[in-house]
This record gives structure tokens, C-alpha cells and sequence, in this order.
């Protein structure tokens, strides 16, 4: 890459990413004739650090914000408010929230990020050359020849051998499997220092869900990116990654490494996750969960605790206090309740 | 609801002033100086054109000029009509517009009913040859060119066959001693067929919520009942010899303008069908045991009309073209024909109010298709 | 950057291997288009049409005597009567000015074809621009245009280019140019856009922007590819639309055109033969039907299109 | 008791007719089911379980054509039925449960009223008597009543599957097929509806036949897992048997690919290769490509099957037993 690595760099221990204070509200029911005042909560004050080649999974239900966060670290989205401060070792630290026209092109050659959907995240109309280049393409880098090679030669990285065979197919005549994999060649031909994945796997059948997983893996280990792997399942993020972060309406519930999170669950939140996880033994019969009703709403939530409405231990106390902190509870792991 | 209404009609409002804006701008956007086309007329007596000239203040400045041109539309003033000297155009307008509306709702009536119907079958029988020659004879119909299609009915129905009046309103011979003006006796025609509607719409509302067994035939028979207590009273009053002449007159026109419109309906409603047919609640339906036709037409046909509707909006503004072009081959006097003579003739003030007036007539009859499609789909809540 | 040897000889073979992707797709839907019938219906004339036009020049250059079959100021010396009912000189007879039907029909075949193609070309180029960017942009840019554009959907079109005519002269280049900017600005832009917001939503784009791509690089190189099918197929629909506007307003005797279809019914009105359909045939068929066939044709493949390009409308 | 299964599927074999040529969705499938047990189906996408499922109720789609082959439900063959008759059994006898239950409500209708919708076909009971029973029904599923009479717009997606089960459980059928009915909700929706709709079957002595991809929920959710790969069953036994001592090798490799929250992490195993093209199916055993075991035999001639009491499998190497 172009910029030169500094030999000492002064912040040689800072994190990759630094996330602080993390929102993004978005506008309800916009009317053409009424001020705006109702605004969804999608991410709320969110905190985190991902180390340099580390994996830090997000786990939590559908709507709870963090596909919102993943998209803001690559900044699909732009953030309300607070910071993202990155630091790859090879040049200034920037905050990458608030980044412009340039810089942020520039930004874009180090975080990149994988959809979910393998169907529909690649164009139709594009051979899976011009898809995987175009990274490349739009950002000017090398010849049209220098471009074949590094496709190549992606596409034999990511197991789809023989590349030539590859080079000028259509999406269509992929498999799911096969895609994914194409959009990982992609996410990663510019050599990223993180990558942000979006269930990647959530909508491949089992039987290649466990090749890419392992792709992936084997792929941040051997080339040090960090990955921010978002999902719902916390049995994939057990195996993908070695720190986790719940979230719940927008808020980290609980973070912390994995194993002890899953051994044992401090957050009533995760505790309930955890036990709806269907088991795959006939033999075993699960506990109930305790937790009732669904979802309630993001939209100007009140201060009290996220969780209260549907939480088997509150109390009083939760009901008149703001949201809880983030606190240690173990070792490495933090909980969001004063309950716990 | 009420809300919505407001709101739609501010837009629908605001439209208005931007298509009065646009079509001052093409009468003054056009070479050589407007106030020239108006007050220079040689058909214009020299006192009309002093009055002209105040009238539309064609000697003040251009801004003051788009103020009194704007205020004029508003009050409904759009000076004199050359070419009915001196009748105002306003007034000219008061007389053809019901006409106009009468031929054209019941145009649009039945030709989105029959479009619906042939729609849905040639969807469900998708493939065969009933298929083709509907499809082919309905886009034939369709792009047919329509003064040529009209000059063949009236030709055909009128001229061979002898069972239509050539055109025209009315038939003068039979109108001389007529005890009531034409247009009186049109606009009462045009209340009994509104009071007809309402009888059989409430009728329908009634029994459908009831779910009375034989429902059909209470609705049926409201129908007849009502036809014959109307026709009655048309004998009583002694002009009903008239008002069968005028219907006599508007067959033709509203069924040639059915034939050419039909399709657009029919093709939209096949391909709305078709794309509905794909979604699980259809064959939810089927899985629940229900029989082909009620699939069909409760669930498919049901949903498939949501996007018809839709696009009935886009279609207003052909239809009214369409009308526009038929008018004027069938001689009927209504905002077509003035509109297409008026243009022939050069005389400009009548051309634009007319032509505003058809604007009119559209943005009207996009409300009623957004209040119709309030109603049609719960998931619209205002 | 100094250019070696090498990207010479890859460039060439990638884009013989785009040639060859692109004409196999074409060749899908082309058996796809044969598939559907009506579609096939509607080429056959089109190409009838075609054939016509472009043999009139021909004709008059060998054959046809310019000073008799000059389609505006040719005169039948040969016949002695006009109208002229078809005879072995004159196919399809002579009009009531004495001149040539049949080479006034090939003649404004050409005029058609031109006509339609360059509303249609000008209608789709707008309808697409304005569609991309308005669901790329979305917000306050979306809304303007859209709201635009719903005004000229309800803008009754024939009627507006009645009143234009009326104001000022207009010819068929000025009346494509029209019909084109209307169109394009109103139904195409609405249309378009409706197909180009279901593109924006789609992950890809996302990922284009993830990439480092600009609005630029999204809007030509993701949007408008994935709009073109939905284009092409308008402008069938618009080339149906021109051609009978241009017929429509030239029977009224609006256009300042010397030679169409409209204005050949046109001077059979003015004559006083309309009514007269058994006896003087020639003058009033063959300018309508070839009217009403080219409409027809247009529109037909047009729907045949349709049933390829909707993917909701494919057969399984 | 007739002495019949109550559900007995033979050889069904059901063919696509689509533009790249002839597939074969269903592939020779025998299978039985008695009163009041459930059925787990387990395969990936496109292996042709919900090809199955709308074979059983014959709502195949137009191009489809059930080749050979009986359904047979206490003993009538549902395959010989007329359309009229066969409308009879619909939901009254098989009731389903939709994969996804967002677009399996017609949205124009009140969700009510499309309960009903389906009680009037196959009752003659007085109007008020229904509204009373679709009241019954929403209690059942733990929906309010007053969302009786809203639109299904107003409804949550977990909501919308619990009025689905509603329904079906609306002509109380002896027989309910749910096609992968919580797929698309959340894990804690997914474990309250998985609970609910196994107590209001137990109740009610219902059979069913559960679809799904996640060998998690069919372990939860069934006495018997039959499992499908490329058209055909590989493998059939109880619930115990087919979890504890798996035959196929394609069932093993399901078992291990499949990560766990729970217990010590085990190492994933990777099955190599891509799901079969159902244009063009391998010959022999159509997993012999993928098989780690496969030998020369796999390619050329169909598998035996090998039987372990009422367990078995289609395999030409199975494991010891």
C-alpha cells in the first residue's frame, strides 16, 4: 500500500477501532407538514474496541441496531453522533465518523464490508470479474492486467478453483456458497485492515456454511484483519469470534470474551438468548425462557433501563434509573444491569 | 381521512397553479408579442378589444399581466371567444363541460368494468389461443387511429346500418318548438343518473355488510326496480321523447370510446393478475379448500386491482385526449370539440380556457381515484 | 503510470469475452421474443414498414418519374380523373390532388419511423437520467422532480399539443422534440424511478459505495444498466405515442407538415371523401391502417418485451 | 380406527417441466405417519421438501405433475381424488402452516374474516358460531381478541404466525403441515411459538409434519425425522435414532457442520463441494460427489437400503453399527 508504515508508530498499542458514543437516530414518519419530533433510537450510545486482527461478534435480534453500527464503521451510514477513532499502525489516527470527499475514499481501501444476502449483493448485469475488481476500479488502482492478476489470484484464495473458470461468469450461475465466497475476494482485494460481516452465512444452507465460516477464519488469521461479525446466532459468533458484544434496542447489553459469556451469562437479556437456542439433541429438554412479550418500540425511548419492560428481575429501582452503565462483572466481560 | 382529503386537495391545488403558470408560459413563450394575437383579431369589434385590452391588462407591465391572468382563471373569466362573438368563454364552457363529463364518466365506467372482466379471464387462461386474439384485438383497439375507428362506426352504425344518429347533440328538426332548453333538460338527465347510482351503490353497500342469503337478487332486482320507476317518470313528465333523443345521440360516442380504452385496462388488470397469482395468500387460499373462482376473484382479482387503479390515474389524462379526439369526430359539443375548433380557428382566448378547463377536469378525477383507492386498500391510513 | 506490452494484449481479450457474453445474452432473448408471439406479429410489420420506407427513395430514383410521383407536388398527367381509383401505374390510385398514394404512404413511412425514434430516443434518455438520479438522491431533489412530474403525467397530452400547434408552428422535428420532453419528463421519469428505487435498495449498491464509488460511478455503472431493459421497452410504448400524435394533430390540419399519414386523411377530409368509404376506399384505408399497424406493432413488442424484462411475468 | 397410518405416502414422484429442461423436485418418496405424531423433514434449500409438502395437498404449481406415486390419508389415495373432492380434504383433513406467514394473509382482508374465510368452506355452522370459534382459536395462540378484526399490516411478524397456526387449527385437521414456519423470526419468538404450537397439538392429538433446514428445531420438534437430499429420502428413522446413530453420511456431515451454543466447542467439519444442480443429478448415489466415503460403486448404481429395525438409510458404505 502506498502510505509508508511508520517504523515506531506512538500509538503502537491503540486499538484498530475506538468506538465512542456511538448514535444514530433516524426520523419517524416523516411529514411534509409537521416538524419532526419522533426519532427512532436505532444505535444509542454504543462503546466498543476491536483490537488489530481481532473478531468481535454482535449478537442480538433483528432491529436491534447492529447491522446500523456495522454499517456506520464503514460508514454507509453517518453516524448522529460521537466517534470512531482508527488506527491501523500506518499513519495518523483519524476519527473516521465525521470524514469527508477524499479522506474518506481513501478510508475505504482499509475497511470494507460483506452483505448478507448473497443473491442480491452483487449486480446482476456484472460478470464476477468486474465485481470483485471494482474495488480496484474505483479506486484507480493498477492496470486492467495488474487488476486480472489480484482477481485471480483472489478467487484461487478464496477456493474457487480454477479461477479462469470464474473470471467472466455471471452471479446467476453461482451457488450461494460459491457468491459469498466471491464477496469475500471482493471485500478483501484491496487488503482491508478490517472487514465488517453482515450474517454472512445466515442465509447459506449448512452444508456450505461451515466452508465459508472456515474461509473467513482461516482468511483473518492468515492476513491480521479484523473482523466486526455481526449475526444473530450465537452459536456461529461462538465459533467466529473470541470477543462478544450484545446488543439489545440500540445498547450494549453485555461484552465480553466469548467463552465466559456463553459459560455463564450475567445480562437476563443474554441468559434468554442463550436458552431459546434450539439444541440439537432429541433428549435434552431446555428450560423455558423466562422473558415475555416482543420487541417494544425504538422510538424516543424512555431513560429507564432498555430492557425493563420485558426483564424477569427488575424492580423499582430499575424503573426509576436511567439505562445502566456498562460495568465489569468478570475478568474480561461487562454487563449493562444492576440486577446482575 | 378528513386529513388526507385536505391534503390531497392542497396538492391537487397547488398542481393547478403550476399547470396555470405553465400554460401562461407557452401562450407567452411563443415568438411575436401575445397582446398582438388577442387585441389585433379583425373578427374583434374595436370596442371589444378596448375591453380585452383592460381585461387582461395586456398594457401593464409582464408581472402585473401573469397576476390579472392568474386572478382571471381563478374567477373563471377568459375574456371573449373570437369565434362566438360575443359570447364569454366562461359561458361558452358552462354549456359544453356537463356534456363533456357525462360521456366521458360513462365512457370510463364501462370500459374499466368490461377491462377488468376480460383481464381477469385472459390472466387465468394464460397460454391459449383466447389469449392471443383478446390480447392482439385489444391492443389493435388500443393504437387503433382513433378518428378513423370513429369515422368506420359512425359509418358502420350510422351511415350503412341507420340505427344511430350521424352526430351531434341533438336533432334539430325534432328540438324547434322544444318546450325546454337542451341543456336544462341534459342536466336534469344527468341527476336522474346520479340518483340512479346512489339508489343501486347504497343497495350494494346494504346487503353486502348484511350477508343476507340472496343478496343477488335483491340487488338485481333494486336495479330493474329502479330503471323502471326512472323511465316512468321521464314518460310523466312529457319530454321523454327529448331526453331519448339525446341518449340516442350519446350511444355511439361512449361505446366507440369504451372500444378504444377498454384495453389498457384489460392488459394492466392480466399483468396485475398474473404478478398477484405468485403470492403465497393465493395459495394459502387454495390450500384452504376455497373453489378455483373464488381464488380467483375474491383473493387474486381483489389485490390485482390495487395497482389498476393506480395507473387509472396515468390513463385519465389519455382517456380525456381520447374523448377530445372523438368529440370533435361525432361533432359532439362538448370541451373536446370547442377545444380542437377553437385551436383550428385561432381563437385563442376560448382554446385556453378550455384547454384549463380539461386540466381541471383531470386533477378532479385524480381525487376521486386517490378517495376510491383509500378504500380499496386498508394498509392506507391517513 | 508507463503502459507495458501486456495490457495491450489482456485488453482486447476481455472485451472479446464481453463481446461474446453480450451477444449470448442477446441471443437468450431473442428465442425468449420468439417465444412470445405477439411479439413476432408486431416485428413482421415493423419490418414491412421498414422495408416500405426505405425503398421509396429507391423507387423514385429508378423507376417512379419525380415530376408524377412526387409524393407533396407530383401530379397523375395519366389519369383523367382525380381521385384516381388504383390502376397498374398507380397501385393503391391517386389522391384528390392528383398525386401518388402509394409514394405519399412510402414517403411518410420514413417520416414515421424518424419521428418516433427521435421521441422515443430523447423521451428515454430523460425518463432514465432523471429516474437514477432522483432514487439515487432521494430528499428534496426526489420530490421536485417527481412532483414535476406527476404534472405532466396529468397533462393531457394531445390536447396540449393541440393549444401548441395552434400558438405556433410546429413540424415533426419540434413535435418529436415535444412529445419526447413531456413524455420524458412525466410517465418515463415516474416509471423509471420506480424500477431504479428497487436498484438503489439492493445491497450492491451499498457495496459499490462500501468500494469507494462516487454517485457517478453508481448511477451509470449499477443504476442505469439495470434500468436499460425497462427503457427500451418504453420506448416502444412511446414510439406508439408519437406516431399517433403526429397522425392525430396533422388530420386536424394543426402540423406544418407537408407529407404524413394524418395529413393524408386529412386532405381526403378537406375533399369531402370520408363518408364515402365504399367508393373511394384508397383514400381512407391504406394512411389509417398503416397508422394503426405501426401503433399496433410498436405496442405489441413492446408488451412482448414486457413479458421477458418482468421477471414477476415469466413463465416458470 | 381404521387400521390405516393415518398419513401413507408411496412412491411419489412429482416432475418440474421448466424452460432448462426436467427436474425431478420429487423423487420416488415413501412415508408414514401415525395419529397424533410428528413428522420432522429435514434438507437444504431446493432439495425438494416443500416440493413435497404441496404435492401432499396436490397445490403443485402449473409446470409441476405428480408422475406417480399415492398419498394416502386413512387410507383414501389423495393423488386419484377429483379437484372437487379433493377440496374436501384441503384444510379440513391437511392443514398448513406457510413458510413465510408475512405474505400468507391476503392483505385487503381482515384476519378474522380469513379465518372464518376457511370455516364457511368446510362447515355450515350459523356466522355467529364462527366468530365464536375464531375467539376460541385466538386464546389458543395467545393472541389478543382484538386483533380479530384488524388488517394484517397491523400485525408483528410472530403475531402473523400465531394467527397462521389460528387458522390452521381452525377445521381442527388431523394433519398439519408447517413448512419451515419460524424461519424467518427471532430466536426467542421462534422458542415461545416451537413451545405453544407442540402444547395445542398434544392437546388436540394432531399430527405433523414439520419442514425445516435447522436440524436443531427438527430435533426439538419431532418423533421421527425422515431426511431429504436431491429429491429423495436418504434417511428415515426415529428421532433418537437418527440424532444419536446417524447412517447416511450426508446426515452425519449435517450433524457435525452444525455449531452448538452449548457444551465443549467441537472442531466444524466441512462438507466440500456445492449442492446438486436438480438439472443434472449425479449418477448412482446423488451424493457420492460430495461423500467422503464414496467409492466406484456410489457413482454407478443407486444405493441399497440398509435397515436397522425401523431406522434406515440409503447407502452402499454405511458405518458399523
Amino acid at each position: 500500500m502506498a502510505a509508508a508504515a511508520q517504523p515506531t508508530s506512538p500509538n503502537e498499542d491503540r486499538p484498530l477501532l475506538q468506538v465512542e458514543g456511538l448514535r444514530k437516530h433516524f426520523p419517524a414518519g416523516s411529514s411534509r407538514f409537521r416538524r419532526n419530533e419522533r426519532f427512532i433510537h436505532a444505535v444509542d450510545d454504543v462503546n466498543f474496541t476491536l483490537g488489530r486482527g481481532e473478531s468481535l461478534g454482535l449478537v442480538g435480534e433483528s432491529g436491534c441496531g447492529k447491522t446500523t453500527t456495522g454499517k456506520m464503521l464503514v460508514r454507509l451510514i453517518d453516524p448522529s453522533d460521537g466517534h470512531v477513532i482508527f488506527d491501523d499502525g500506518t499513519g495518523e489516527p483519524t476519527d473516521i465518523a465525521t470524514l469527508r470527499g477524499r479522506p474518506l475514499k481513501e478510508f475505504r481501501k482499509h475497511a470494507q464490508m460483506i452483505f448478507q444476502d448473497p443473491y442480491e449483493s452483487m449486480n446482476p448485469r456484472r460478470t464476477i470479474f468486474d465485481t470483485i475488481a471494482e474495488p480496484l476500479q474505483v479506486q484507480d488502482i493498477g492496470t486492467l492486467v495488474d487488476r486480472l492478476d489480484r482477481v485471480m489470484e483472489m478467487l484461487a484464495l478464496v477456493g474457487l478453483t480454477p479461477p479462469r473458470t470464474f473470471l467472466f461468469r455471471y452471479p446467476h450461475e453461482l451457488s450461494g456458497g460459491q457468491r459469498q465466497r466471491v464477496a469475500i475476494a471482493r471485500a478483501l482485494i484491496v487488503e482491508p485492515s478490517f472487514v465488517v460481516a453482515d450474517e454472512p452465512t445466515s442465509m447459506l444452507d449448512v452444508s456450505v456454511r461451515t466452508g465459508v465460516m472456515q474461509l473467513m477464519a482461516d482468511l483473518a488469521d492468515g492476513l491480521g484483519i479484523g473482523y466486526l461479525y455481526i449475526t444473530h446466532d450465537l452459536a456461529v459468533a461462538r465459533y467466529m469470534c473470541s470477543r462478544i458484544a450484545v446488543m439489545y434496542l440500540g445498547k450494549i447489553v453485555e461484552i465480553g470474551d466469548t467463552e465466559e459469556i456463553l459459560r455463564s451469562p450475567q445480562h437476563p437479556y443474554t441468559q434468554a438468548l442463550l436458552s431459546a437456542v434450539p439444541v440439537p439433541d432429541p433428549t435434552v429438554a431446555r428450560e423455558p425462557v423466562k422473558i415475555k412479550g416482543g420487541v417494544t418500540t425504538l422510538i424516543n425511548p424512555p431513560a429507564q433501563c432498555r430492557f425493563y419492560p420485558r426483564c424477569p428481575i427488575a424492580d423499582d429501582y430499575c424503573e426509576t434509573n436511567d439505562h445502566p452503565p456498562l460495568e465489569h462483572k468478570g475478568q474480561e466481560q461487562e454487563v449493562a444491569c444492576y440486577k446482575a | 381521512m378528513a386529513r388526507y382529503l385536505i391534503s390531497r386537495t392542497l396538492q391537487i391545488l397547488l398542481t393547478l397553479f403550476a399547470f396555470i403558470c405553465i400554460v401562461y408560459f407557452i401562450v407567452n413563450a411563443q415568438p411575436g408579442d401575445i397582446s398582438n394575437v388577442y387585441a389585433m383579431n379583425p373578427e374583434l369589434p374595436p370596442d371589444a378589444r378596448e375591453r380585452l385590452q383592460n381585461q387582461f391588462g395586456l398594457n401593464e407591465p409582464l408581472w402585473k399581466q401573469f397576476l390579472v391572468y392568474v386572478r382571471n382563471v381563478f374567477t373563471g373569466s377568459f375574456g371573449v371567444s373570437f369565434s362566438f362573438y360575443p359570447r364569454t368563454v366562461a359561458d361558452v364552457i358552462a354549456e359544453r363541460l356537463p356534456r363533456t363529463v357525462a360521456l366521458f364518466f360513462t365512457a370510463t365506467v364501462f370500459s374499466f368494468y368490461l377491462g377488468f372482466l376480460l383481464g381477469k379471464i385472459i390472466a387465468w387462461r394464460r397460454g391459449g389461443w383466447t389469449e392471443y386474439a383478446t390480447t392482439i384485438g385489444g391492443v389493435t383497439l388500443y393504437t387503433v387511429f382513433t378518428p378513423w375507428f370513429a369515422l368506420m362506426m359512425i359509418w358502420l352504425f350510422a351511415f350503412k346500418a341507420g340505427w344511430f344518429p350521424i352526430g351531434k347533440f341533438l336533432d334539430p328538426v325534432l328540438w324547434r318548438d322544444a318546450p325546454i332548453e337542451a341543456n336544462t333538460l341534459f342536466g336534469r338527465m344527468m341527476l336522474t343518473a346520479l340518483a340512479l347510482s346512489i339508489v343501486v351503490f347504497v343497495v350494494f353497500v346494504i346487503t353486502t355488510r348484511l350477508r343476507i342469503a340472496g343478496a343477488r337478487l335483491i340487488q338485481l332486482g333494486s336495479i330493474v326496480a329502479s330503471v323502471a320507476v326512472m323511465l316512468g317518470a321521464w314518460r310523466l313528465t312529457g319530454h321523454g321523447h327529448l331526453a331519448w333523443d339525446i341518449v340516442k345521440h350519446m350511444v355511439l360516442p361512449v361505446l366507440t370510446l369504451t372500444l378504444i380504452s377498454f384495453a389498457g385496462t384489460m392488459l394492466l388488470t392480466r399483468n396485475s393478475m398474473l404478478e398477484t397469482m405468485r403470492e403465497d395468500f393465493v395459495l394459502a387460499a387454495r390450500a384452504k379448500g376455497l373453489p378455483e373462482k373464488a381464488v380467483r376473484d375474491k383473493h387474486v382479482a381483489r389485490n390485482a386491482l390495487l395497482p389498476v387503479v393506480t395507473s387509472l390515474v396515468f390513463s385519465l389524462a389519455f382517456a380525456v385526449d381520447g374523448g377530445v379526439i372523438i368529440e370533435s369526430v361525432f361533432s359532439w359539443p362538448g370541451m373536446g370539440q370547442t377545444l380542437v375548433s377553437a385551436a383550428v380557428a385561432e381563437d385563442l382566448p376560448l382554446a385556453v380556457g378550455a384547454f384549463v378547463f380539461v386540466g381541471i377536469f383531470v386533477l378532479l378525477a385524480h381525487l376521486a381515484v386517490d378517495v376510491i383507492y383509500v378504500f380499496l386498500d386498508p394498509r392506507i391510513r391517513y | 503510470m508507463a503502459v507495458d506490452v501486456a495490457p495491450q494484449e489482456a485488453a482486447p481479450s476481455i472485451r472479446k469475452v464481453r463481446l461474446t457474453l453480450a451477444m449470448r445474452s442477446l441471443r437468450e432473448n431473442w428465442s425468449l421474443f420468439l417465444g412470445t408471439r405477439i411479439g413476432v406479429i408486431g416485428l413482421v410489420i415493423i419490418i414491412f414498414y421498414l422495408v416500405l420506407a426505405l425503398a421509396h427513395p429507391i423507387l423514385m430514383n429508378t423507376v417512379w418519374e419525380e415530376r408524377v410521383y412526387d409524393p407533396v407536388v407530383g401530379y397523375a398527367f395519366d389519369e383523367t380523373r382525380q381521385p384516381a381509383p388504383p390502376s397498374w401505374n398507380h397501385l393503391l390510385g391517386t389522391d384528390p390532388l392528383g398525386r401518388d398514394v402509394l409514394s405519399q404512404l412510402m414517403h411518410s413511412a420514413r417520416t414515421e419511423f424518424l419521428l418516433g425514434l427521435l421521441a422515443a430516443v430523447v423521451t428515454v434518455t430523460i425518463g432514465t437520467t432523471v429516474g437514477a438520479v432522483a432514487a439515487y438522491y432521494g430528499g428534496i431533489i426526489d420530490t421536485i422532480l417527481m412532483r414535476f412530474a406527476d404534472l405532466m403525467v396529468m397533462m393531457p397530452g394531445i390536447s396540449i399539443l393541440i393549444v401548441l400547434s395552434a400558438l405556433i408552428g410546429v413540424e415533426h422535428f419540434e413535435l418529436a422534440l415535444i412529445i419526447g420532453i413531456l413524455s420524458g419528463f412525466g410517465g418515463a421519469s415516474i416509471l423509471l424511478k420506480s424500477q431504479a428505487l428497487s436498484v438503489v435498495v439492493k445491497p450492491y449498491i451499498e457495496a459499490a459505495r462500501a468500494a469507494g464509488g462516487g454517485p457517478l460511478h453508481i448511477i451509470f455503472i449499477h443504476i442505469v444498466p439495470n434500468l436499460l431493459p425497462l427503457s427500451f421497452l418504453y420506448m416502444m410504448f412511446t414510439v406508439t405515442g408519437a406516431i399517433f400524435s403526429e397522425a392525430i394533430l396533422s388530420f386536424l390540419g394543426l402540423l406544418d407538415v407537408r407529407m404524413s399519414w394524418g395529413l393524408m386523411i386529412h386532405t381526403t377530409e378537406a375533399a369531402g371523401y370520408l363518408l364515402q368509404v365504399g367508393a373511394y376506399w384508397w383514400l381512407i384505408f391504406p394512411a389509417s391502417l398503416s397508422i394503426t399497424l405501426l401503433c399496433t406493432s410498436f405496442y405489441l413488442v413492446g408488451r412482448a418485451m414486457d413479458e421477458i424484462v418482468n421477471p414477476r411475468l415469466r413463465r416458470l | 380406527m381404521s387400521g390405516y397410518p393415518l398419513l401413507a405416502v408411496e412412491d411419489l414422484t412429482m416432475h418440474y417441466q421448466t424452460r432448462a429442461g426436467e427436474v425431478c423436485a420429487v423423487d420416488g418418496v415413501s412415508l408414514s405417519l401415525e395419529r397424533g405424531q410428528s413428522l420432522g423433514l429435514v434438507g437444504e434449500s431446493g432439495c425438494g421438501k416443500s416440493s413435497l409438502a404441496l404435492a401432499l395437498l396436490r397445490l403443485q404449481p402449473e409446470n409441476a405433475q405428480i408422475l406417480r406415486g399415492k398419498v394416502l390419508l386413512d387410507g383414501v389415495d389423495l393423488v386419484s381424488l377429483s379437484e372437487e373432492e379433493m377440496r374436501k380434504y384441503r384444510w379440513n383433513r391437511i392443514a398448513m402452516v406457510f413458510q413465510s406467514a408475512m405474505n400468507a394473509l391476503d392483505p385487503v382482508y381482515r384476519v378474522g374474516d380469513q379465518i372464518i374465510e376457511a370455516l364457511e368452506q368446510h362447515s355450515n355452522a350459523a356466522r355467529q358460531d364462527m366468530v365464536e370459534r375464531v375467539g376460541e382459536l385466538y386464546k389458543l395462540v395467545n393472541l389478543s381478541p382484538n386483533f380479530i378484526q384488524r388488517y394484517p399490516h397491523e400485525y408483528s411478524g410472530g403475531m402473523k404466525q400465531r394467527a397462521i397456526i389460528a387458522m390452521a387449527l381452525a377445521c381442527e385437521p388431523d394433519l398439519i403441515i408447517a413448512d419451515e414456519p419460524t424461519t424467518a423470526l427471532d430466536v426467542i419468538v421462534q422458542d415461545h411459538i416451537l413451545r405453544e404450537f407442540g402444547n395445542i397439538r398434544k392437546e388436540l392429538n394432531m399430527s405433523m409434519l414439520y419442514i425445516s433446514h435447522d436440524m436443531a428445531v427438527i430435533a426439538e420438534v419431532s418423533d421421527v425425522v425422515a431426511v431429504m437430499y436431491a429429491g429423495k429420502i436418504v434417511e428415515y428413522g426415529t428421532a433418537e435414532e437418527v440424532f444419536n446413530k446417524p447412517i447416511h453420511p450426508y446426515t452425519r456431515a449435517l450433524m457435525s457442520a452444525f455449531p452448538s451454543v452449548t457444551g465443549e466447542k467441537h472442531e466444524l467439519a466441512t462438507l466440500g463441494g456445492e449442492p446438486p444442480n436438480p438439472l443434472d443429478l449425479p449418477t448412482g448415489c446423488h451424493f457420492h460427489p460430495r461423500c467422503p466415503f464414496a467409492t466406484e460403486v456410489c457413482a454407478e448404481q443407486e444405493p441399497p437400503t440398509v435397515r436397522r429395525g425401523d431406522h434406515w438409510a440409503d447407502c452402499w458404505n454405511p458405518p458399523e453399527d
